[in-house]
């Protein structure tokens, strides 16, 4: 058949140095955590925040600049990749240390949830760096499969089990319908990898009929793992039943990789047929932006509520990637590691006040807060308002260079509907901030709580504002990283 | 780098609400003098804007410019002119008088509560000093949060309902400016407000971002019938939450017409002007029958700044109606000017009215007029200052309620005599609705025991109405110091308004 | 001679039944699971038959990392039935829903 | 020199009123009217040496500002003083009645609580009342006219407890104010026409205008003139009290008596009488104008005289013929007899404030007892208050030689002479007025003075007349009654005594008519003492004499035949029905509607809250669609698969 | 021709056990059908030259994962009887999507057969052509990466799996070998003073 013999080349490992320290150390945890008693099961946390340290170290000093692809050019190291990295490990060591004392709390402080996280982390890498459909498919699977355990880990909760359940069924839906899509896709270009399907677009005609029929199908994918509707369907019931340091997990660095996925296919290897996605990446951003804010409304479980959220706030990342421009790309990159640090903020106020045998997460819980801790109280404020898109914080900056992209591409329409639709959004985070100013407290229970824990928090909220009122910076990392 | 004059009356403050935060509830005595001092140093601080203010010049002055987000083209870019020094100084003079009037009668939580006020302040200075559009959007939209804050936790009993209509009302309406703002960005490649005005928009576009300047600004100051969120925010906030409201946020409305709808959107807005008139009118003469019925004295203050925001409105709008009636602009300044005026007087007025109603609301814990009668039995000293206001409130002459109403209905009968008339008939209505309120409070026999246990204003309101008393009373004696400040300007943005972008 | 457009067919039909099958399916979990395979082999299915029309080995490749992560899905996905099931008492995808709105 | 001068007249009144209002309580009862009577006292000295000044020929007419209240838009506004013989002499006569109420006051009020307050408030009248008369330009006038309003306002109002005290307050102003509005709106219309507020340049640039048409209703272009003083004059009408605006100046008696003398009839109330006088450039360029002057002055002066028949409140007796007499001054304006007018303005200052003030020397005597049908035979216990009265009352009825006569009388000649539209019925008016007002003088006078004792037996008994402060401001204000008109008659109405200071046009220039038989004060009493005016009051007189001193007997006949009329005359031709039930609701009733209806119910009801109910609403309906079943989120999958297959193939 | 009826043949089993696994009233049939299925695949796959594939999914697929499934149903004990309870309730909403879908292939079928067959497939492999030795080739060369990751995906398999299904039954008695050899003393002997009584 292929009458080439490849001959096997020894790739170019720098690039990929990162992957291959976090493999390393998750094989190394995983035989040292064997030998750890659960006493000090401790040491698996600091193993598994090493591993995050020596991953960052790795890809911010052993990696090469600049865009180089290796592995046979299934793996790409670009400005974007190393920028989603590290922000990819910021976040989860940010969530190891959240949901450490609930772990404890619950009984669910084993080695198997750390390590399931760490390879969740690397297929997050890996979809970040895919450079072919096969990579990315693997990194998403890997991450997937990872989450779903870990959904599923608080064994004896039902809910938990339940929305493991769904998550899982789902997700092997929207991945067989990725699959099916990019197998017409490998059929209409003949190949898998993301630089060639990009060549092979270029010459095809628009309206490609298999193209198009590969393209539905591969969106489909995407906007599952992103949760734009009517994709969106298992967010609020994962979310929701699933533990909360893995809803973090999945609200927080999840959404990297989705984005990364979005980027690398739809946006890199599908580029040039912007036109034929872009309206279908209309519908959904309406639709997500619409349902998300409309439905959380409804909401009582302030998980629930943040999941509808999430499913907004994906609308106006789709309505940046949907223009195509260099300057959407860039607003959905900024919009999603905005978000992502909102969202982190906003669930580790959750864990913060959860106890044993407490979950903090219905809107009733945060109730007169400010009269328990104005500190606290004040940090989910400044999220609520980030999220709801009002000045000075970082939310605002992430929705405005969204609306600039839109505005820019010519769709003003679609920039007015959005900010109808956050206008709408505005309600519900208001209420958290109702409740935990106006109202006044039913219970009086302290919060137990590390002081690292609240530091980070404390910073995690305070960079918030403080990237609220000098955006300056996250905003020109964006801009490097898109670079095409 | 040097902090210039303006960036000080901006994070004084806040970093000054910050700090009072931090001293804490604890420590209550020592936050509200904290606070005091830096509302007092901060106002200490504004006087050399007035001194030191060329009264030849339209230009900006106390410029300060830094990038700030480059990507963006968003810039750190500071100014004022003869429009918003004025705002910039009742700002911080009332804020002072707020902070006082807010002593002794905040018992719940008062450092957040002064720290509120401050941090508000600075906002609200950031906003008539911005020169870059996103800048001024920012401090726009911030100075939400703590007036959101400020009526949910010190509000009356439906304070929820109040708060998130008045925090969504206002959203709504300025993010449909916000897309406005990036579309000119577009064109202009700036954000600077200025590039704005030069950038030449074709018919649609200017009628399209006109209409989402409005929305913004109608609500804020507020036009009918986007006017429902004052009432009840008024009503349900705490007495420094309605004077500042009613004081400041309400005039933001009314700058931005002058900012940003007029000179950016011309062709627009002489097209357009006769909805905003339309719009004023009503306002003037609906509100003024809506608020003779009230019975609640806070709503009733609050449906008179509506009718009173309407001269401001009309004001500002009068200018081409005049010309196409008289193909002059002969008269339009007048109704600019008449219309700043009001604004600021609008704002020591209602204010110290709120002030009023919170002496009596403190005392007798209810706003209701009927609670009240025969309140000059007990507290003349009261009774004295509370006719004064109602008085300037009424358009007398020789308070500065007087000042603008004048100059706006002079103006209006050059645009239309059927104006002036509609809007003349505030002197009617304004007295009718404020006098028999008075009647009701303050005079005739001492009504119940509530009102025959009152005590007589002490020292600290009657230094807070007395300095208001002060104030009203040399603008209206005296306006030519403030008139002369923004003539310039008002000429320079007449020439704007005139000058077709098509 | 058998075309593209057959194959094409078949393995679309075959994903169609797939699908069909997931949301016909009130009852039992494991047939959702089961449902799932079909799907993936009907996306088996095409890279098979485009490999050969591309005559390229590398759908092949993909359809054997497709079996492979198959596998571990199956793995997984059984796990959390049985832990479903423990916790439950039932795999009714008719009682899966205590969240909901 | 003149500046400070007038700025000391200005001035002096108004630090007096300060001082009483914000340091009453320091400097006493004692101090307070002290001080007042100080200032207004300097204040008229320094106005009768200005008055003087400008006879004798020293002093120029000054025409200058004091400092510039603001500029805008290139129209400069200043606050400024003309000073002519016009305002010379309303300010002699404005100082003087003050200085006289002043020292009235103290008798008047010694008992009050508010004493302090009240000097404080009338000198501040005063200071507003002079910066009305002495404006300039509009901006000023318009200042002096509200500010008058707002003191009258306070003053009426002053027994703040009593509910109908507040309520004739309250009244007053909003009535004044939709005066003022018209007012206001002629400033404004002058301001477009001429594009100055200045009296001199508007009236130098009037004739330039005045021919230009202002289309007020489509296709009903309006002479520039005419609509400004139209709505000019609708501002003095509210505060002159012409019909329909005059339903706030006899509720206005619920203030102390000095007010009543002072600003209700003497001061305040003629200020739309000076205003128009004032205005006489731009009055007669408009014949339109001058006749719906004439009109309604001539309709005033009648029937609001007719009220007087009835009212049995002695001062709202004299109210009613304030109001009456204030429709002669109109009358005399729309005359273009503006001499005459003033004339008018200024003998009936004096003889109305006397008979003010001795309506309330009487009011005291009988311990605040105002009805008159408690009265009778006082004059033997108030001889002074009783002579003084009597002059009052007989220079009211222009009894031949008394100060009223002169200029009541050239009045009716005037208007007899006048040939503008209307004016034939208002010389029918004040014909059959000059009736009515010795009528309901002499009623009154009698009722109170003659006749049976009807008051009750303590009252009786403390009967004495009033001390000294109270007496002497009679008798002085009893002299100017008597000679005034002797004194000023020729100079006033025809030895051009104001001079540049009202302007009559060549065709409007009755007063020169009158003059033809004869200018001096002989000649009028000669030629008065045989005109129809004289005889008429005389049977006015007779009839009140008739009725109600010699057959008393012969009343309930005549009522009884009148009963219609005097239902009507009671009930005040129902004006003030018209208002209370009315108009009052019906703004009320409007608001509420505006209120209710669109604030709550539409806007708030139906848009925001209804969007907002509509969120939610949509909100529960679309999370019915998150049922919990996988294979519903599987199914909306494959919808959303399904729906964009078809739009792609659609496309492709 | 033999090409054909082989394709037709097994195309139709396929097909029909596609339509047993979601139809049937039992899960360990529809276990059996899906077996079939596979099968049969592993039959057209051998006609499209993926021999190596085909013995895989034989042996993975129906020797393991297959197994697996079964084990689980057997293990589960699902109650049968009730299993297609609220089928034709959603049955005509469901049939008209997949009507909706098969209509569109249709559309695309018929309507753009031409279009469809945008391939031509290359002559068949000589006779000495190893299926498996190129898949092999391709793997460990230019797939080395993708490999590496299968194998990580198979150990969260196994990760996962473990964590999530092994527990210890609260009641159950273990021996810990471990905890057995590190005793110590004190873990075990409690040293007691009994005080002696004191007389009466």
């Amino acid at each position: 058949m292929s009458a080439v013999n490849p001959v096997f080349q020894t790739p170019d490992f720098a690039p990929a140095s990162a992957e291959i320290v976090v493999l390393a150390m998750a094989c190394v945890i995983l035989v040292a955590d064997l030998f750890i008693p659960d006493r000090r099961r401790w040491i698996t946390y600091g193993l598994c925040m090493a591993t995050l340290a020596l991953a960052a170290a790795a890809t911010a000093f052993w990696v090469p600049g600049g865009t180089i692809l290796t592995f046979s050019d299934t793996f790409v190291s670009d400005p974007l990749s190393r920028l989603l990295k590290l922000f990819t490990y910021a976040v989860v060591a940010t969530v190891f240390l959240y949901s450490r004392e609930y772990l404890r709390a619950r009984d669910l402080f084993k080695g198997e949830y750390y390590l399931l996280a760490i390879f969740a982390t690397l297929g997050i890498m890996v979809m970040i760096s895919a450079h072919s459909m096969l990579s990315l498919y693997l990194g998403l699977e890997l991450m997937s499969l990872s989450l779903y355990a870990m959904v599923a880990f608080s064994r004896d909760d039902p809910v938990a089990a339940e929305s493991a359940m769904k998550y899982f069924v789902l997700g092997a839906i929207a991945s067989g319908c990725f699959l099916f899509g990019t197998s017409m896709l490998y059929g209409v270009t003949g190949s898998l990898d993301l630089g060639e399907i990009a060549r092979a677009v270029t010459v095809m005609d628009e309206l490609n009929i298999h193209l198009l029929f590969a393209l539905s199908f591969i969106l489909v994918g995407v906007a599952f793992k992103f949760g734009a509707v009517p994709f969106h369907m298992w967010i609020p019931d994962v979310y929701h039943g699933a533990p909360t340091p893995v809803t973090l997990f999945i609200g927080s660095a999840a959404k990297v990789a989705s984005f990364a996925m979005l980027l690398r296919v739809i946006v890199e290897g599908l580029g040039a047929v912007q036109e034929s996605w872009s309206g279908m990446l209309v519908v959904l951003s309406v639709l997500s932006m619409g349902l998300g804010n409309v439905v959380a409304i409804a909401q009582t479980n302030l998980k629930r509520m943040l999941a509808y959220s999430t499913i907004s706030h994906v609308g106006f990342i789709l309505m940046g990637v949907l223009t195509g421009s260099r300057a959407g790309v860039e607003s959905a990159l900024f919009y999603t590691l905005a978000y992502v640090i909102m969202a982190t903020a906003a669930f580790g106020m959750i864990l913060l006040l959860s106890r044993q045998g407490f979950e903090a997460d219905e809107l009733e819980d945060f109730r007169g807060l400010s009269r328990r801790s104005p500190w606290f109280a004040g940090i989910m404020l400044v999220t609520m308002f980030s999220m709801a898109g009002v000045p000075p914080f970082l939310g605002f900056w992430a929705k405005l260079a969204v609306l600039w992209a839109a505005v820019d591409a010519g769709m003003t329409w679609l920039a007015v509907t959005g900010v109808i639709f956050s206008v709408i959004g505005a309600f519900y985070y208001l209420r958290v901030i109702k409740l935990m100013y106006f109202d006044e407290p039913e219970t009086a229970g302290d919060i137990v709580a590390g002081a690292e824990f609240r530091l980070l928090l404390s910073l995690n909220g305070l960079l918030i504002l403080v990237l609220g009122i000098f955006p300056q910076g996250l905003i020109a990392l964006c801009n490097q990283a898109i670079a095409f | 780098m040097e902090l210039s004059l303006l960036s000080t009356l901006i994070w004084l403050p806040v970093f000054g609400g910050l700090a009072v935060l931090a001293v804490g509830d604890r420590r209550a005595a020592l936050s509200r003098w904290v606070a005091l001092g830096v509302s007092v140093v901060t106002f200490v601080a504004s006087v050399p804007l007035f001194a030191g203010f060329d009264r030849t010049t339209a230009a900006m002055q106390f410029v300060e410019r830094h990038p700030w987000i480059e990507r963006f083209r968003i810039e750190y870019y500071l100014g004022v002119d003869g429009i918003s020094m004025p705002l910039i100084l009742l700002t911080t003079f009332v804020t002072v008088l707020v902070v006082i009037a807010g002593w002794k009668v905040i018992r719940e939580r008062p450092s957040q509560y002064f720290a509120a006020f401050l941090v508000m302040e600075g906002l609200m200075n950031g906003v008539f000093a911005s020169l870059d559009a996103m800048l001024f959007y920012v401090f726009w939209e911030a100075m939400l949060i703590p007036m959101f804050i400020i009526i949910g936790v010190w509000g009356g009993p439906r304070r929820i309902y109040a708060t998130l209509k008045f925090f969504l009302y206002t959203f709504l309406g300025s993010v449909l400016m916000l897309v406005a703002l990036i579309y000119l960005y577009m064109g202009s490649g700036s954000y600077a407000i200025q590039d704005f005005y030069t950038f030449p928009l074709g018919m649609r576009e200017q009628v399209l971002i006109f209409i989402a300047f409005l929305t913004a600004f109608a609500v804020k100051v507020p036009m009918w019938p986007v006017h429902t969120w004052l009432p009840d925010a008024h009503v349900e906030a705490p007495t420094g939450g309605s004077v500042i409201l009613a004081a400041i946020m309400l005039k933001m409305g009314g700058y931005g017409f002058v900012r940003f709808s007029l000179p950016i959107t011309p062709d627009a807005s002489m097209s357009l002007d006769w909805l905003v008139l339309v719009l004023s009118l009503i306002a003037v003469v609906y509100i003024g029958f809506v608020a003779l019925v009230q019975s609640d004295m806070k709503k009733l203050i609050a449906y008179s700044s509506i009718a009173h925001m309407g001269f401001v409105t009309l004001g500002f709008f009068l200018g081409f109606s005049i010309l196409r009636r008289t193909g002059g602009l002969e008269g339009a300044g007048m109704g600019l000017e008449g219309g700043m005026v009001q604004m600021i007087s609008h704002g020591l007025v209602s204010g110290a009215l709120f002030l009023c109603v919170g002496v009596l609301y403190d005392r007798l814990h209810s706003r209701d007029i009927a609670a009240y009668g025969g309140v000059a039995n007990t507290m003349p000293r009261f009774a004295a200052l509370m006719v004064f206001f109602a008085m300037a409130n009424a358009g007398l002459p020789g308070t500065s309620g007087f000042v603008g109403e004048f100059l706006v209905i002079l103006a209006s009968f050059r645009a239309n005599p059927w104006f002036a008339f509609l809007a003349a008939t505030t002197l009617v209505l304004g007295a009718a609705y404020t006098l028999w309120m008075v009647k009701r409070v303050v005079f005739g026999e001492v009504a119940n025991d509530g009102v025959a246990g009152l005590t007589d204003i002490d020292a600290r309101e009657g230094l807070v109405l007395g300095v208001l008393a002060v104030a009203v009373l040399v603008l209206g004696v005296w306006p030519a110091p403030l008139l002369e400040v923004m003539g310039p300007t008002i000429e320079n943005l007449l020439d704007l308004m005139v000058r077709s972008k098509l | 001679m058998i075309g593209l457009s057959h194959y094409l067919t078949l393995s679309g039909l075959l994903f169609a039944l797939a699908v069909a099958g997931i949301f016909l399916n009130r009852k039992n979990v494991i047939l959702l699971l089961m449902c799932i395979e079909l799907m993936l082999l009907a996306v088996n299915f095409n890279f098979v038959i485009l490999a050969r029309f591309l005559g390229d080995t590398a759908g092949q490749v993909f359809v054997f990392f497709i079996l492979t992560v198959a596998a571990a899905e199956s793995a997984i996905g059984l796990a959390i039935l049985v832990v479903l099931f423990r916790s439950r008492r039932s795999i009714s995808v008719r009682e899966l829903d205590s969240m909901k709105g | 020199m003149m500046e400070q001068v007038l700025l000391a007249i200005v001035l002096s009144p108004l630090a007096a009123a300060v001082i009483a209002g914000l340091f009453g309580r320091v400097i006493g009862r004692a101090g307070a009217h002290w001080i007042t009577i100080l200032g207004v006292g300097a204040s008229f000295l320094l106005s009768a040496w200005v008055l003087a000044g400008l006879l004798g020929g020293r002093l120029e007419p000054y025409d200058g500002a004091v400092y510039t209240w603001g500029i805008s838009d290139g129209v400069r506004m200043e606050v400024g003083f003309l000073i002519d013989r016009l305002s010379a002499l309303m300010m002699t006569v404005v100082t003087f009645v003050s200085l006289m109420v002043h020292v009235y006051t103290v008798g008047y009020m010694r008992e009050d609580p508010g004493y302090q307050r009240f000097f404080s408030y009338i000198s501040l009248f005063t200071f507003a009342m002079l910066m009305l008369v002495m404006a300039n330009n509009f901006l000023q006038l318009f200042f002096g006219w509200e500010a008058v309003g707002v003191v009258s306002y306070l003053l009426i109002g002053f027994w703040f407890k009593r509910p109908t005290a507040i309520h004739a307050n309250l009244k007053a102003f909003v009535v004044n104010r939709v005066g003022d509005f018209g007012f206001l709106l002629g400033i404004a219309a002058i301001l477009s026409l001429a594009g100055s507020l200045d009296y001199a340049e508007v009236f130098a640039s009037a004739p330039s205008w005045s021919r230009q048409t202002v289309e007020v209703l489509a296709g009903r272009p309006w002479d520039a003139a005419t609509l400004v003083c139209v709505l000019l004059f609708v501002g003095a009408m509210g505060k002159s009290a012409q019909v329909p605006l005059h339903v706030w100046l006899p509720d206005s008696m619920e203030g102390p008596t000095p007010i009543s003398a002072l600003i209700h009839a003497a001061t305040m109330v003629t200020a739309g009488v000076f205003m128009v006088a004032r205005m006489s450039p731009l009055f007669e360029l408009s014949t339109t104008a001058l006749s719906v002057v004439l009109v309604i002055g001539a309709t005033t002066a009648f029937f609001m005289g007719l009220l007087g028949l009835v009212q049995n409140d002695i001062k709202r007796v004299v109210a009613y013929s304030t109001l009456s007499q204030l429709g002669y001054m109109m009358v005399a304006l729309g005359a273009s007899a503006y001499a005459a007018g003033i004339f008018h303005l200024g003998t009936h200052a004096f003889f109305k404030a006397l008979l003010f003030l001795a309506a309330g020397s009487v009011i005291i005597a009988m311990h605040h007892e105002q009805d008159i049908r408690k009265m009778g035979g006082l004059r033997r216990y108030m001889p002074v208050t009783y002579w003084t009265a009597l002059i009052g009352s007989l220079a009211l009825i222009g009894f031949p030689g008394f100060s009223g006569f002169f200029s009541k009388d050239a009045i009716i000649e005037a208007v007899h002479a006048s040939a503008i539209p209307g004016a034939r019925y208002a010389y029918l008016c004040v014909l059959l007025g000059v009736f009515v007002t010795a009528l309901y003088t002499f009623r009154m006078f009698f009722m109170v003075f003659h006749g049976k004792e009807r008051m009750d037996e303590h009252t009786r008994s403390h009967l004495k007349e009033s001390p000294w402060v109270v007496t002497l401001p009679l008798v002085l204000l009893a002299i100017p009654s008597v000679v005034a008109g002797w004194m000023t008659e020729q100079a006033l109405l025809f030895d051009g005594y104001f001079g540049s200071s009202i302007h009559v046009s060549e065709s409007h220039d009755v007063l020169s008519t009158v003059g033809e038989h004869g200018t001096a004060p002989s000649a009028f009493l000669v030629h008065g003492l045989s005109g129809y005016p004289f005889f008429i009051a005389m049977a006015g007189l007779a009839t009140a004499w008739l009725l109600y001193l010699r057959r008393p007997d012969m009343l309930p006949q005549a009522t009884a035949r009148l009963r219609g009329i005097i239902r009507l005359l009671a009930n005040k031709y129902y004006f003030d029905d018209l208002n209370e039930k009315v108009i009052a609701p019906g703004a009320r009733g409007l608001g509420k509607g505006l209120w209710k209806l669109g604030d709550e119910i539409l806007i708030d009801g139906l848009v925001v809250n209804g969007s907002a109910r509509m969120v939610g609403w949509l909100a529960g309906v679309v999370r019915q669609v998150q049922t919990g079943y996988l294979y519903h989120y599987a199914f909306a999958m494959i919808i959303g698969l399904a729906l964009m297959l078809g739009w792609l193939l659609m496309k492709g | 021709m033999i090409e054909s009826a082989i394709f037709y043949t097994f195309g139709a089993v396929l097909l029909g056990a596609g339509i047993g696994v979601i139809t049937a009233r039992n899960p360990v049939h529809s276990a059996m059908f899906l077996v079939l299925a596979f099968v049969t695949s592993a039959f057209i796959w051998m006609l499209l030259e993926a021999e190596f594939l085909a013995i895989v999914l034989v042996l993975v697929y129906v020797g393991a994962v297959m197994v697996l499934f079964l084990f689980v149903v057997m293990m589960l004990d699902v109650k049968i009887e009730q299993a297609r309870a609220g089928f034709t309730r959603y049955a005509p909403l469901g049939i008209a999507v997949v009507l909706f879908i098969v209509a569109m292939l249709g559309i695309v079928v018929w309507d753009r057969t031409q279009e469809m067959n945008f391939l031509q497939a290359p002559a068949r492999a000589a006779a000495d052509y190893s299926n498996t030795e190129a898949l092999g080739e391709l793997l460990y060369t230019q797939y080395v990466y993708p490999f590496e990751l299968a194998a990580v995906i198979l150990l969260v398999a196994i990760v996962a799996a473990i964590a999530l299904t092994m527990r210890r039954r609260p009641g159950l008695k273990v021996q810990d070998v471990g905890r057995q050899v590190v005793v110590r003393r004190e873990d075990r002997v409690r040293l007691v003073n009994i005080e002696s009584e004191k007389g009466e």
